[in-house]
Formats: C-alpha cells, sequence, structure tokens
C-alpha cells in the first residue's frame, strides 16, 4: 500500500479541486463505469416501468389466469416460470401476473424506499454528527449514548416488531392503513437505524477536522460558529459523506428488502423484489425462475452499489488500499 | 359456529345424510354399533407414529376442542357420549361412553342415552354418570373454556340461567339428568333436536371428574378414558402418548390400538412438512400430518404412481364463499352485478387450482341430496364456465336504481387468502366497480366483520363455512337464519340477510320431520343465492394429506372429514 | 518593572486552565496549569519573541491574546480595551486588528477552498468590502506576500509549504491588522525556506507599521527577527529583555540553558560558551513543581526555590524571575 | 482493567436498562390493547377485563414497568395476594399472549437451535474468511488473490433469503443430497442435527466470510507495511514467523470487532436464515411473536437480542487490549 500523496507530481496545472480529481480518477475506473451502468439500467427501468405497461398490454397487478395450469395453480404454463414473448420473465404462479412488470415497478419501490432512507439518514446523521462533533461536552455526550443505544438493539427484530407499532399509532390518528403509510413507515424505521452510523463517521472527521488549524484560522478571523460548521468543516466531510452514502445505498436497499421479505414491508400489490422473494418462498422447488428472478436483480443491484462504493472511496481517498 | 372448524367430509357423507339421519330417528336399533371395532387387516402392534403438525393444537381440552385433526386425534384419550366410527370409508355414528344411539319420546326435546357401565379412566376410577354431567355443566363456563362449540348451552333447555360450574358452584343444572342407577343420561332440550345423537360426538359431552377439573389448565393433561394417555405434552412444541393399560378395548367401538406411543412434533412449517414427507427418509416414513394439505408441492405427487399409496385426496366440507352485506348494498341489481363479476377461475387459481377445490354454486354440497339444487349463478353453470360474466355484470349495474360502485371487501390475512381477494378485486373493477380491500388480523375477523351499523361496514365478505353434520341443517341456519342475528351483530349470518318470505320457509322448517326440513332448507339458501343475491358459494376445497410409506390403516374419517390416526399402526 | 508607553498590547497575570482526566469513575478533575500567570507588554511596532520549549505554554499565551482561548484569570488588554473575557460579537471588530499565523502551512488552509477563497475569508466575514472588489484586494495581497495573483483559483495542495505559509501571511494580513500573533510560522519549513519567510515578514512589518508577537521555540529564529524576547518555561515567564540585552546577558539559568544549545552564528562576537546541558524532562504541568518551577532541573536551586515563586523583578534591562539571577 | 471492565459492565446495563424501558414504552404505549391481543378469538369485554386484571395490564405504566423488571431480577408474582396467584420466577418476562408460556422459557427452548446455527456457521466463516484473507494478502495481486477478493466482493452482495433458497433448490430438491433444513436436538441425534444444519451454516458463512476475508486481507497488508513489521523482519525472523505472529496479530483486532459484532447478533436470533430454512430458533421466535403481536414475547426477543448485542460488544472492547497492546483503557 502506498502512503503517497499522488498529486503531488509535476508542477500545477490547472487549479484542480480534490472533488475534481477525484471525478477524474472515477472516469478512468473501469469498474466503476460499468458498476454506474448497471445501475444506471435498473435506474432507468423504474423510471420508465409504466412505458412497459404501454408495450406488454397489461398492468403489473393484472392476473393472468390464462397463463396458469388449470389444475395446479401454481404452476405457469410453459418453461421457465412461463417465460414467453408476452411475459419476459414468467408470470407469478396463482395469479398470473407478469413478473418482468412487476421486476419494473419493484425496482422502482425498492429503489424509492432505498433512497429515500438513504437520503433521510445521511441529514440526520451528518447533522447530529456535526452538532456531536463541533460542541462536544455535554451535547457529544448525550447524543453519542443515543447512538450506542440505538446501535445495540437487534435493529431488523426491532424495525419487524415497530412496524406494526407506527402503524397502529397511525391508525390510532385516523389515518388509513396500507402502503400510503407503509412505506413512509419503513422510510423512517430504516433510517432511524441508519443513521448512527453515518452520525459516528461524521463525528469522528468533525473532532480531527476540528483541531486542524485552518478551523483556528477561521475564527481568529471572526467566523461564526454557522460559517466554522458549513464553510470550514463540512466541505472536508463530503468525501467520508459521499463514501458512507455509496456504501448505504446497498445496505438499505438490503434492509428494506429484508424488512419486506419478513412481512413488515410493503404489501401487495404493490410490488417490490423483498415482496417478490417473499412470495416466492413457497414456489422456489416448483418454480425457481420466480425466485431467481428479483433475488438475481437485487443481487446485481446491490453488487454494483458496493462496486461503485469501493470506487467513490478509492477516488476520494487515493492512500486507501486497493 | 364452526367458521373456525378446518373440515367436516364427504366421503361418508352421504351415508349419514341419507341414512344415519333416519337411523337416528329409530335409534333403538343401532345398539348393534356398540360392539367392539373389528381390527384392521395386516396392522400390528408396535412402533411410534409420528405426527407433524405445523402448530399446537387450539384445545385439547374436550370442551374447547373445534377443529379437524384435533376432533379425530383427541379421540384417542377422550370418550363422548356418541362418536364417528369409520372402517374401510364408511362412516357410521354409534355409541361411545353410552351403549345406545339415544331414544326421545317427543319428536327430539327429551334424549335420554344408555351409559356403559363398565368404563374406566387412567386412574383407574370408574367413569360415573355424574362425570358426563360435569363435562356438560362446566361447558357452560364458555367465559374461560373458551373455544369450543356452544351446542350443549344451545340446545339443553336452561330454566334457571345456570352459568357454569366456576361461575355458579353449588348450583345445579335441572335439566340433565342422571337416573338413580347411574346407567342412563337424560337431556330436556329447548327445542326439538332430531340431530341430538350427532351433537352429544362433541366434547361437551365427556366424562370429566369434577375432582380433576383444573380449569383452563385441564387442556394441559386431560384425563384419559381412551386407548392412550398423555405421557407428556410441552406447548408448541411436541406432545407424547402411551398406552392406558386401564383402558378396555372389549368396550370401545370405535379405537383401535397399535402403536405403542403416538408422537406429535409441532411447530414446522408448511413447506417443511411437505417437503419431508415427500422425501420419505428418516422418520417421515413413520409420520403423518392431519393439518397439513400437500399444497405447493401438489403438481409433483398428485397422479404420480409412487406417491399413490400415502397421498389421501378427498373433498372437505370446506366451502369458500362470498357473503354480500344485504344492509350496505340494497340494490338487488348490484347485488347481481357482483355475482355475475366474481371470477371463479381466478379465485380457483389463486387456491391452487382444481386440483386444489372443486367449483360449487351452493354451499350446500351435492352429497346433502335432499337439500341440493343444481341451479345457475349469473345464469350459467359456474363449474363450465368459471370465468366473470363482466358484460353481464355491467348489465345489472346499469339497470340499478340505486347503485353503489365503491365496495368494501373484508378478508383475513391468511394463507392465500389475501390472493383470492385481489383476485376478486381484479374482475369487480373491471366490471367497473371501485374496491377498497379491508384486511383483517388473521387472528381477528370474523367478529369484527359480523359487526352491524359500523363505519367502514364491509359490503363484501370473503369467509367460509364447514358443517358440523352433514345435513343442510348444519348450514342454512347458521348463514341464513335472521334470527340468530342482533341490529349490533351478523354472527355467522355475514350477508345479513332478513327477508320476510324466508323466514316464513324457516317457521316451517323448524316443525318439519328431517327430510321434508332438509328440502325446505334447500329452498331458502336457493332463493338466497339467486334470488336475493346475496350470497356466491366459489368452491370446495379438497383435501391432500400425505402419510410416511411405513404407517398403514389411515383412513378418511367421514365424521371429522380428515386423515383418521385412530387405526395408525407401523408397517413391519 | 518598567511599563511601555502605551502598549498596544498588555498582558496582567494572565492564566490558562485546562480541565484535564478524572481519577476512576467519580475522582477529580485534573487541571492542566498550561499558563500561570504571565505578565508582559508589547508597544506598537514591535515585534516581541515568545520563546521556551514546546508544552511551555507559549502557544496558548498566542491563543489566550488572540482571544481563541478564554483566560481562566488575568486580563488581556488590548489597544487600551479590557478584552479578555469579549464574546464572539463583541471580538468581532477587534478580530480585525489582531491577527494570527499558524504554525503549520498544511493544516491552516481549509484544503477545500481555493486560495481566493482563503484570502477573501476575513473580508466576507467581516462584510468588509475593499476599494475596487475583494478579488482586486486579495490578488493585491497575493502579490505583496510574493505569490502570483493568477493562482487565485488554485487549491492549497498544489502549493509548497514555503507558499503555503506566504498564503497564511496573505490571509492574516488582508483586514490590515495592527498586531501579529505569529505561532512558530516557520518551524515546519525547510531551513532554507524558513529565512525567506522570516525576511517577508521583517519587510511587512516595516512596510506596514505591523506589530508581531513572534512565538519560537528556537531561540536562533527570534534572535532575526524580534526586537525584544521573553522566555517561558511551564507556563511562566522567566526572563524579558530586548535582545541584545538578553543574548549577550541571560540572567535566567533556564535562558542561559538555552542559549547553549543555538548554535552560534558569530563565535567571536560573545566569545566561547559552555555549554549546559539540562537534566531531566519538563515537569508534568498537572502538578508543577513547588515555588520556582524551574528548580527541579536547575544547577542552582536552594531551600528557597522550593518553598517561594520567584517573582519577575527588574534587574538592570532585563526583567527575570530567579531567586539567583546571574 | 478490571477497573474498566467493571465500567464498561455498568454501562452496558445502563444501555440495557434504557433500551428496556425504550421497549417496553414501544410496546405498551400501543394503542392497540394488549387485552385484547391476549384474549384470543371469541373474546368478551369481560375477558378482556379479566386478562387486564391477570396481565396486570391495568396498573399505571411505571408500576407496570417497575414490576417488569423486578422480574427481571428477582422474579414476581402476578395477581399477588389473590386466589389467582402465579408466580414467575426469575428472570421472568411475563407470559406469551398466545400460548400462556413463561417467556423466559420460551426464550431458552429457542435458545438451542440458534446457538447451533451460529456456532456452527461462525467456525465456518472465520475458517474461510480468515484463511482466503491471509492467502489473499500473502499472494497479493495474483490471480488467487484477485479471484478470491472478487468472489468475496461478490458474497457480500448476496442476500441469505435468494442464495439459502437456491442452495436449498439444489441440494435438497434436486440432488436430494441433504433433508430440509431444521431443528433436531444434537443430543437425540446428532448426524441428523448436522445435516439439517449444513445449508444455514453454508449459507451464512458463504455470505459472511467474505467481510472477513476483505478486512483480513486489508488489515494484513496494512500491517506489513508498518514499521515493527519490517523491524522484525531485518532483525531476521523468518517471514512465516512474522505473518502470523506479528501481521495477523495485529490485523485480528478489526476483525474481532466485527466477529463479535456479528456473532452477539446472530445469537440474537437469525431472523432471515431461521426464517428461510425454517428453524425454530429465536428469529423464528420473534416473527412469529412479531405476526400474532404477542407484545411479552416481542419483548422479551428484542431484550434478549440487545443483551447479547451490548455483551459482545464489552467483551469486544475487553479483547482489543488483549490483541493490541497500543489500545489503552480509559
Amino acid at each position: 500500500m502506498s502512503k503517497k500523496i499522488s498529486s503531488v507530481v509535476g508542477a500545477p496545472i490547472e487549479g484542480r479541486s480534490p472533488a475534481r480529481m477525484a471525478w477524474e480518477r472515477i472516469k478512468t475506473d473501469r469498474t466503476a463505469k460499468i458498476s454506474a451502468f448497471t445501475i444506471g439500467i435498473f435506474v432507468t427501468l423504474a423510471l420508465t416501468a409504466p412505458i412497459f405497461t404501454w408495450i406488454l398490454h397489461t398492468s403489473p397487478d393484472q392476473f393472468h389466469p390464462e397463463t396458469l395450469d388449470p389444475t395446479f395453480g401454481t404452476n405457469p404454463l410453459g418453461k421457465f416460470g412461463g417465460i414467453s414473448s408476452e411475459h419476459w420473465f414468467g408470470v407469478e404462479p396463482r395469479t398470473g401476473r407478469d413478473v418482468f412488470l412487476r421486476f419494473a415497478y419493484g425496482a422502482r419501490t425498492s429503489l424509492s424506499i432505498a433512497l429515500s432512507a438513504t437520503a433521510l439518514a445521511t441529514v440526520i446523521g451528518v447533522l447530529v454528527g456535526l452538532i456531536s462533533g463541533f460542541y462536544g461536552g455535554k451535547i457529544d455526550l448525550v447524543l453519542s449514548r443515543t447512538m450506542e443505544i440505538i446501535l445495540a438493539f437487534p435493529s431488523i427484530l426491532f424495525a419487524l416488531a415497530v412496524t406494526p407499532v407506527f402503524e397502529n399509532v397511525l391508525e390510532g390518528w385516523g389515518v388509513p392503513t396500507g402502503n400510503t403509510t407503509r412505506i413512509p413507515v419503513m422510510i423512517i424505521v430504516l433510517s432511524m437505524f441508519g443513521w448512527p452510523y453515518i452520525a459516528r463517521i461524521v463525528r469522528g472527521q468533525v473532532i480531527s477536522i476540528r483541531e486542524k488549524e485552518f478551523v483556528e484560522a477561521a475564527r481568529s478571523i471572526g467566523a461564526t460558529r454557522t460559517h466554522l460548521v458549513f464553510k470550514e468543516i463540512l466541505p472536508n466531510l463530503w468525501a467520508p459523506i459521499l463514501v458512507t452514502v455509496a456504501l448505504n445505498i446497498p445496505t438499505m436497499i438490503t434492509a428494506e428488502a429484508a424488512l419486506t421479505f419478513l412481512g413488515a414491508g410493503v404489501i401487495d400489490p404493490t410490488s417490490d423484489w423483498g415482496a417478490m422473494l417473499l412470495a416466492s418462498v413457497p414456489f422456489y422447488s416448483v418454480d425457481p425462475t420466480y425466485t431467481f428472478i428479483p433475488g438475481f436483480g437485487l443481487f446485481l443491484l446491490v453488487l454494483a452499489f458496493n462496486l461503485l462504493g469501493d470506487s467513490v472511496r478509492d477516488a476520494l481517498d487515493p492512500r486507501s488500499s486497493r | 359456529m364452526s367458521l373456525m372448524k378446518k373440515a367436516l367430509a364427504l366421503v361418508g357423507v352421504a351415508a349419514l345424510a341419507s341414512t344415519t339421519l333416519l337411523s337416528v330417528n329409530a335409534a333403538s336399533a343401532a345398539t348393534t354399533f356398540a360392539t367392539p371395532v373389528a381390527p384392521i387387516k395386516g396392522a400390528v402392534k408396535g412402533g411410534t407414529v409420528t405426527i407433524l403438525a405445523q402448530g399446537d393444537f387450539e384445545h385439547l381440552d374436550p370442551a374447547r376442542n373445534y377443529v379437524g385433526g384435533t376432533l379425530d386425534f383427541y379421540r384417542l384419550f377422550t370418550r363422548t357420549l356418541t362418536q364417528y366410527r369409520t372402517v374401510n370409508g364408511k362412516t357410521d355414528l354409534v355409541p361411545d361412553v353410552a351403549a345406545d344411539l339415544g331414544t326421545t319420546k317427543d319428536g327430539g326435546k327429551t334424549w335420554t342415552f344408555k351409559l356403559r357401565t363398565n368404563l374406566k379412566y387412567e386412574d383407574g376410577k370408574k367413569i360415573t354418570c355424574a362425570d358426563m354431567k360435569y363435562g356438560v355443566m362446566r361447558s357452560y363456563n364458555d367465559d374461560i373454556l373458551d373455544g369450543g362449540p356452544t351446542y350443549a348451552k344451545d340446545f339443553i333447555d336452561n330454566p334457571t340461567s345456570y352459568k357454569g360450574p366456576y361461575t355458579e358452584p353449588g348450583k345445579d343444572l335441572p335439566t340433565v339428568i342422571c337416573n338413580s342407577k347411574g346407567d342412563a343420561i337424560t337431556f330436556k332440550l329447548a327445542i326439538p333436536v332430531p340431530y341430538f345423537p350427532y351433537v352429544t360426538t362433541f366434547g361437551a359431552f365427556s366424562p370429566i371428574p369434577k375432582a380433576k377439573d383444573t380449569k383452563q389448565n385441564y387442556e394441559l393433561r386431560p384425563l384419559s378414558s381412551g386407548p392412550y394417555k398423555i405421557e407428556s405434552y410441552s406447548r408448541g412444541k411436541e406432545l407424547s402418548l402411551v398406552r392406558n393399560d386401564q383402558w378396555d378395548p372389549k368396550t370401545d367401538p370405535v379405537r383401535w390400538n397399535y402403536p405403542d406411543e403416538y408422537h406429535v412434533i409441532m411447530g414446522a412449517d408448511q413447506n417443511v412438512i411437505e417437503q419431508s414427507l415427500i422425501s420419505d427418509s428418516g422418520n417421515a416414513k413413520t409420520s403423518v400430518s392431519f393439518d397439513t394439505n400437500i399444497i405447493t408441492n401438489l403438481s409433483k405427487v398428485l397422479n404420480v404412481a409412487k406417491y399413490k399409496d400415502r397421498l389421501f385426496n378427498f373433498d372437505s366440507a370446506y366451502n369458500r364463499y362470498y357473503a354480500i352485506n344485504v344492509d350496505t348494498v340494497k340494490d338487488i341489481n348490484v347485488r347481481k352485478a357482483i355475482q355475475c363479476a366474481v371470477d371463479f377461475k381466478s379465485i380457483l387459481l389463486a387456491a391452487g387450482g382444481t386440483s386444489a377445490g372443486s367449483y360449487a354454486n351452493s354451499t350446500i354440497p351435492k352429497s346433502i341430496k335432499a337439500a341440493y339444487r343444481n341451479f345457475n349463478v349469473c345464469g350459467r353453470d359456474v363449474s363450465k364456465k368459471p370465468e366473470a360474466q363482466l358484460d353481464q355484470a355491467k348489465a345489472f349495474l346499469a339497470k340499478a336504481t340505486n347503485p353503489k360502485t365503491t365496495l368494501r371487501l373484508a378478508y383475513r390475512d391468511r394463507g392465500v387468502e389475501p390472493l383470492r381477494a385481489a383476485a376478486l378485486e381484479q374482475s369487480l373493477k373491471a366490471a367497473g366497480f371501485t374496491v377498497i380491500m379491508d384486511k383483517y388480523p388473521s387472528s381477528d375477523f370474523y367478529a369484527p366483520a359480523a359487526k352491524r351499523g359500523v363505519p367502514n361496514e364491509p359490503d363484501i365478505i370473503q369467509t367460509s363455512w364447514a358443517f358440523d353434520w352433514a345435513a343442510a341443517s348444519g348450514i342454512v341456519y347458521a348463514l341464513f337464519d335472521a334470527r340468530t342475528m342482533s341490529p349490533e351483530d351478523a354472527k355467522s349470518n355475514q350477508s345479513r340477510g332478513d327477508f320476510a318470505d324466508l323466514q316464513k320457509l324457516f317457521a316451517k322448517a323448524d316443525t318439519s320431520a328431517t327430510a321434508a326440513q332438509e328440502k325446505i332448507l334447500g329452498d331458502i339458501e336457493q332463493s338466497l343465492i339467486v334470488d336475493k343475491a346475496a350470497h356466491v358459494s366459489v368452491y370446495f376445497e379438497t383435501s391432500h394429506y400425505m402419510a410416511g410409506s411405513k404407517v398403514g390403516g389411515l383412513q378418511v374419517d367421514g365424521g371429522y372429514s380428515t386423515l383418521s390416526v385412530l387405526g395408525a399402526y407401523v408397517k413391519k | 518593572m518598567t511599563s511601555i508607553n502605551n502598549p498596544i498590547l498588555s498582558v496582567q497575570g494572565l492564566t490558562k486552565h485546562f480541565p484535564g482526566g478524572r481519577e476512576g469513575l467519580i475522582g477529580k478533575r485534573d487541571v492542566v496549569q498550561a499558563v500561570d500567570g504571565v505578565n508582559f507588554e508589547v508597544a506598537a511596532g514591535e515585534a516581541l519573541g515568545l520563546v521556551g520549549e514546546s508544552g511551555c505554554g507559549k502557544s496558548t499565551t498566542g491563543r489566550l491574546i488572540t482571544r481563541l482561548l478564554e483566560p481562566t484569570a488575568g486580563t488581556v488588554t488590548f489597544e487600551g480595551q479590557d478584552i479578555s473575557h469579549f464574546s464572539n460579537t463583541q471580538m468581532r471588530p477587534i478580530r480585525t486588528q489582531l491577527q494570527m499565523i499558524f504554525q503549520d502551512p498544511y493544516a491552516s488552509l481549509n484544503p477545500r477552498h481555493t486560495v481566493g477563497t482563503i484570502v477573501s475569508t476575513p473580508f466576507k466575514i467581516n462584510k468588509v468590502t475593499p476599494e475596487g472588489g475583494v478579488k482586486k484586494r486579495v490578488q493585491e495581497i497575493l502579490e505583496i506576500v510574493g505569490l502570483n495573483p493568477e493562482h487565485y483559483n488554485r487549491y492549497p495542495h498544489e502549493f509548497s509549504g514555503g507558499q503555503r505559509q506566504r498564503i497564511g501571511i496573505a490571509r492574516a494580513l488582508a483586514l490590515r491588522p495592527k498586531l501579529i500573533v505569529a505561532d512558530e510560522p516557520v518551524s515546519a519549513l525547510d531551513v532554507s525556506i524558513q529565512a525567506q519567510i522570516i525576511n517577508l515578514m521583517k519587510d511587512l512589518q516595516k512596510d506596514f507599521g505591523l506589530t508581531f508577537v513572534f512565538i519560537a521555540h528556537d531561540l536562533a529564529v527570534v534572535r532575526h527577527f524580534a526586537q525584544r524576547v521573553a522566555v517561558m518555561y511551564l507556563g511562566n515567564i522567566v526572563e524579558i529583555a530586548d535582545r541584545d540585552t538578553l543574548y549577550a546577558t541571560p540572567k535566567h539559568p533556564y535562558t542561559k540553558a538555552l542559549l547553549s544549545a543555538v548554535p552560534e552564528a558569530d563565535p567571536d562576537a560573545i566569545g566561547a560558551r559552555e555549554r549546559i546541558r539540562l537534566t531531566g524532562d519538563v515537569p508534568n504541568p498537572i502538578n508543577p513543581p513547588s515555588g520556582c518551577r524551574f528548580r527541579t532541573r536547575c544547577w542552582k536551586a536552594a531551600e528557597i526555590c522550593a518553598t517561594q515563586p520567584p517573582a519577575l523583578l527588574q534587574i538592570g534591562k532585563t526583567q527575570v524571575a530567579c531567586h539567583f539571577p546571574e | 482493567m478490571l477497573k474498566y471492565t467493571l465500567r464498561r459492565i455498568v454501562s452496558g446495563t445502563l444501555v440495557l436498562g434504557i433500551v428496556s424501558a425504550i421497549v417496553f414504552a414501544i410496546f405498551y404505549i400501543l394503542p392497540s390493547d394488549p387485552a385484547r391481543l391476549a384474549c384470543g378469538k371469541s373474546c368478551t369485554p369481560e375477558l378482556v377485563a379479566r386478562i387486564q386484571v391477570a396481565l396486570e395490564l391495568d396498573q399505571s405504566l411505571p408500576i407496570q414497568y417497575g414490576r417488569f423488571i423486578k422480574g427481571i431480577f428477582v422474579g414476581r408474582t402476578y395477581l399477588e395476594n389473590t386466589d389467582a396467584a402465579r408466580e414467575c420466577g426469575a428472570p421472568c418476562l411475563g407470559y406469551s399472549y398466545q400460548t400462556d408460556l413463561p417467556v423466559t422459557q420460551l426464550l431458552v427452548d429457542r435458545l438451542p437451535a440458534t446457538l447451533s446455527i451460529a456456532i456452527g456457521a461462525s467456525i465456518l466463516w472465520l475458517l474461510i474468511g480468515l484463511s482466503s484473507g491471509i492467502v489473499s494478502a500473502l499472494r497479493r495481486g495474483t490471480w488467487i488473490d484477485r479471484t478470491s477478493q472478487g468472489f468475496a466482493l461478490a458474497a457480500a452482495s448476496l442476500q441469505i433469503y435468494f442464495v439459502g433458497l437456491i442452495l436449498q433448490f439444489i441440494f435438497v430438491d434436486k440432488l436430494a443430497w441433504l433433508p430440509m433444513p431444521g431443528y433436531t436436538s444434537p443430543f437425540d441425534y446428532p448426524l441428523d442435527w448436522a445435516k439439517q444444519m449444513v445449508l444455514p451454516w453454508v449459507t451464512l458463512a458463504f455470505l459472511l466470510s467474505a467481510i472477513y476475508s476483505r478486512l483480513t486481507r486489508s488489515g494484513m497488508i496494512e500491517t506489513m507495511g508498518e514499521d515493527f513489521v519490517r523491524t522484525a523482519r531485518a532483525k531476521g525472523l523468518s517471514s512465516r514467523d512474522i505473518n502470523l505472529k506479528h501481521v495477523l496479530r495485529a490485523a485480528m483486532t478489526p476483525i474481532v470487532t466485527v466477529f463479535g459484532l456479528d456473532l452477539g447478533s446472530l445469537l440474537g436470533g437469525a431472523v432471515i436464515t431461521e426464517y428461510v430454512f425454517n428453524i425454530p430458533g429465536l428469529g423464528k421466535l420473534s416473527t412469529e411473536a412479531v405476526t400474532n403481536l404477542d407484545l411479552p414475547v416481542v419483548t422479551g426477543t428484542v431484550l434478549f437480542a440487545a443483551f447479547f448485542i451490548i455483551t459482545a460488544n464489552i467483551i469486544v472492547d475487553l479483547l482489543y487490549s488483549a490483541l493490541d497492546p497500543k489500545v489503552r483503557l480509559t
């Protein structure tokens, strides 16, 4: 592992910001390009899902009884889960719903929940980490203990248990239950357990940056706290934050699918990859295609995000090991 | 009400419906059934039969037991006044603790049963008439002993408003009478019940000595009067039965006693049970499941020669239907539109296709010949044309003078029920309705869905019924008789129908002899479905139970419509 | 003790205690006595050198003067105003007069900001708009400190250590302050660069009539820059004198020891000095020695040193805190 | 060291106390009526009231919580001084609404299955993860390294519920090499136990060893570049000795951390693994309890799992000092 700073070589050419340098490093990284491309495909699929509804003349919720074996409703007619020119990824056992459309719409749900949860967790985590690290003292003590307590929770188990409770509370307020409440509840629950990880990293960074002379320098000029936090410290956190976010997205995608898989997630008929996997469990032996498609999709997407996250980290911190 | 009850079979039900009901009326002639049951050909003693169950028994207390598989199983250690006996695929009603099938001199209002006097509990003590009476009395405390059928309390005359021995200790129930010699018990009923000897097959009519009654804990260790007794019972995990040496085979017309032990293992999942029974390795060879249908792997085993001997396929008494709430869906044309919009095909496919059930126009099965009517729903034979009749549905909807296009569909969140509801939602939408899907938790569905005049009252209730005895009286009274309802609670009359013409028919049925009564009840159902459009029956479920290759002596029990383990033995 | 007329900066009894670790679960907190009763004054236009080993409290003194730290006791008077307990808001107008140059040119410049941003930040924070606009002014300053004004949009990582320190100086100069506290401004630089920076600061002092408090651990560096020198030991000032007096006739044993370690540029000037080797380590500031703090390492230490802390007294041209001055 | 240990235990207990208060508050301030849940299917208002009294749900929340905590440490008696008094020995976590069994007993019953998964899988993943990580680090840059690290990254992106089902399809359904996963007591049927556990072990190990492989590799590479290793090498120690004794030991610190936390959370219930493979462990118990809203069981499983996580944290911190002399305990 080389501890050299790579950019010292040669005379300074242009005014290149560290972000720009990172961007240039990423642009030459083949893995990063392939991963980004893969993610791009999934995002496009999610965004353009309605177009396929129009092409395939059906909706993700439409039952197709004609595609199923009338004797055994669990078996799609034809090979590989009923893959055909009308149903590109086959059909769902028992209902005959189009798996491709459910996959595309599922990408929508999974990605939007995971991205929202990541965004929320990042905002909370960065704010708390900044406050905790910058102010120190009692505020830091309280916030750090809070993080410690949240991290002591068995997160999946607790998320599973807390979802019906939250929903019950909403119901008590007269909010109709269903996906309109379930999805926000999931985002809140996921970010509730996600932010401490980000906050911890940000706090550690803030504590080390807070003591740097350039912060003192700014103070000696008369900078306000807001200026110190947002103009001096925060710009130095973009790299770790970006890396955390990049590596948090796949975690959130996985967690979202796990929650839905365990039954505390998105409710049918809204499509979701975790829900598809859950629905496939009874049929894995008679119709393995139905298990494979959402499972493999999830794998590809998470892998792409993981690889991209690694590349982002390498690009932002060239000293880290490759 | 038997909404929770798993199933009652159609096999052997034909015999019950057409012949046994008559033989009950001439009950004294049936004493020949009191002889011990004949041995099963080829059966040998010894070994352990393992029973794989998804969960624990809901209740083993006889007064609280109301679930098909358990109703069969608990007979291994519980004897009741009368009981079903299945030999060579034929099910008969026989006297069990009783010595005859009961006699009545006033058309079914007073019933007297002779009792066997030579029966003992596992502790060697004699079974007495007082114990039989106490068993009935404690079933009145259904606030503590919840879960069981309430027929004893419903049918037996209660002039003193008796509330059970826990609530009113020392008080007597004067309408259940033991004679002075203690060898006969008499029940005075509030109304004539000609089929009362069927009712006495339920656990409330089993002997329990007052001294051994541990109230709600009795089900953890019920005292045995049958061929086996409980050796150990760990709730949710396992239960072991061993031989009861105080039981005398010569006194028992119902039970065999081949294995040394029955071992129940609980808590495995549907799929695990299916897979291990199919794989038939190790312990699974001597295993059987009575609460788990082969569902997901059915296509791999049905009609495959290899599994033919161990796969038991039979129609169940379990009818899946939709109740259309006439309180909220007032216009008959809207109800007819709903009936036409029901897509029988996609609903049955969601449940597993024609291997999992058979289309049914009515909730009275074909086998109850006296009451069954072969009518059409939405102008077609549903077994031939199961698809939704959307054009007709739209036409009916157009005709409605009080149109209601937003429907609230109530269903239970369990198994394939949400998918079946989704299937209905689709065809209702296609017919021009807007559907609000109202999912209820699995454990809390029937009671809230039956509440009347509440906000968000459901318009369509996706539910099911299995009769407690194979007669229209076991179905139509419970599902369609307005007299069971209150203004707040529709009970099991989920369609909430209260039609004057039908009430007249019910009044007539009340006082009719059995055969005539069955015919009238059949008329009522037909009218309710065809004329009033308040009900859509969709299909009868098919059971597919599997056993290990080393288990013999299993047969389909007509009384409880399940695979009976009473005659099970381990093949050598 | 002589007073300077109209000092621009006056420090009286300046004390700073930091909280240290705790003993056990619920013990008393330790106190680190970083600076303990420091007095000195600085005249306008002069450069005062503040010298001592690392950990003696000189940097803390520098931060107390610029009010990056709040003193535990004592006063800091700047241009007649007692600023020792000024709030951030009260400090704001003072800050334009009172600037600081930092030790580490790598750490003192925000790596995410361009040179232009760094040098223009003082204007933005203090909402000062110079004639001709901020950018023009910043480029002027860059030129003054010897940097190419075209470097406005470059990032710190593209510069060498010496260039970076010039950026730091440019930032300190931006608002035309009266007093600059330079905290070891050259100690992180190569020796060849050190002279350039010191010369730059000397020129600036001359051109702009700046006052400097120059903190260093190296007496040699100070000698080329400061007109007056104060020597610190373990939170106390042990000796203050003008440069020539101090270097020629050190009064405090510690000063003597320090001087003896300095490689002599002109050995004939004062005559060969014997090299004094101090024994032992600098004592722990949590628990400083009683009486004279230097006594544990002093070859002259006597009984009185352990009981009575020596006061800073005028002896000739020098102020010295020692029971047995030279 | 002792002082530090004590302090960690005190603070751990404190965290557990706060966790328990939060869990208790969340699950008992629920708007839905706990007594109604305990009541079951044919429920009457009188029965709800009776259960409310029996479970002491009619008391104020602080009193309920106080009794709950008391139950954990010294046991408690429901309906004290009445005929229906029911003794619940310490550690008492109340009674399940669904089965009316003591929650503690349910937890103890389910623990062996979870232990089986956790211990077997962790041995396997440590073996695979460490060895592949070591090989990768020593053969850095070779095809072995690239393959194993590529594989590790791919494996880390897989989901138990996907891999588990696919492996089950291949090895149970298609090849019939293994029986359906499940749990039998290793003391009664050791072979059956092992056969049924193979898939859960392999699946978990497959996914988790990836992380360990990556950690081991990067940790070793980092330490190999450090001064003390160079010194050791200069002193003439064989590179095998250096790698194993010094490098691996120094690289162990992050691995111990992650391992402690993984094992801790796994012991609290391998929720997804148990769900996929139908293993009656703590995770399955908790998912069942959540489905049935069996709040005492939910509370019990969450607390039990939190207990494991906190304990693992403490042990990890203590092990730190043993492994890495640079870490000072303050």
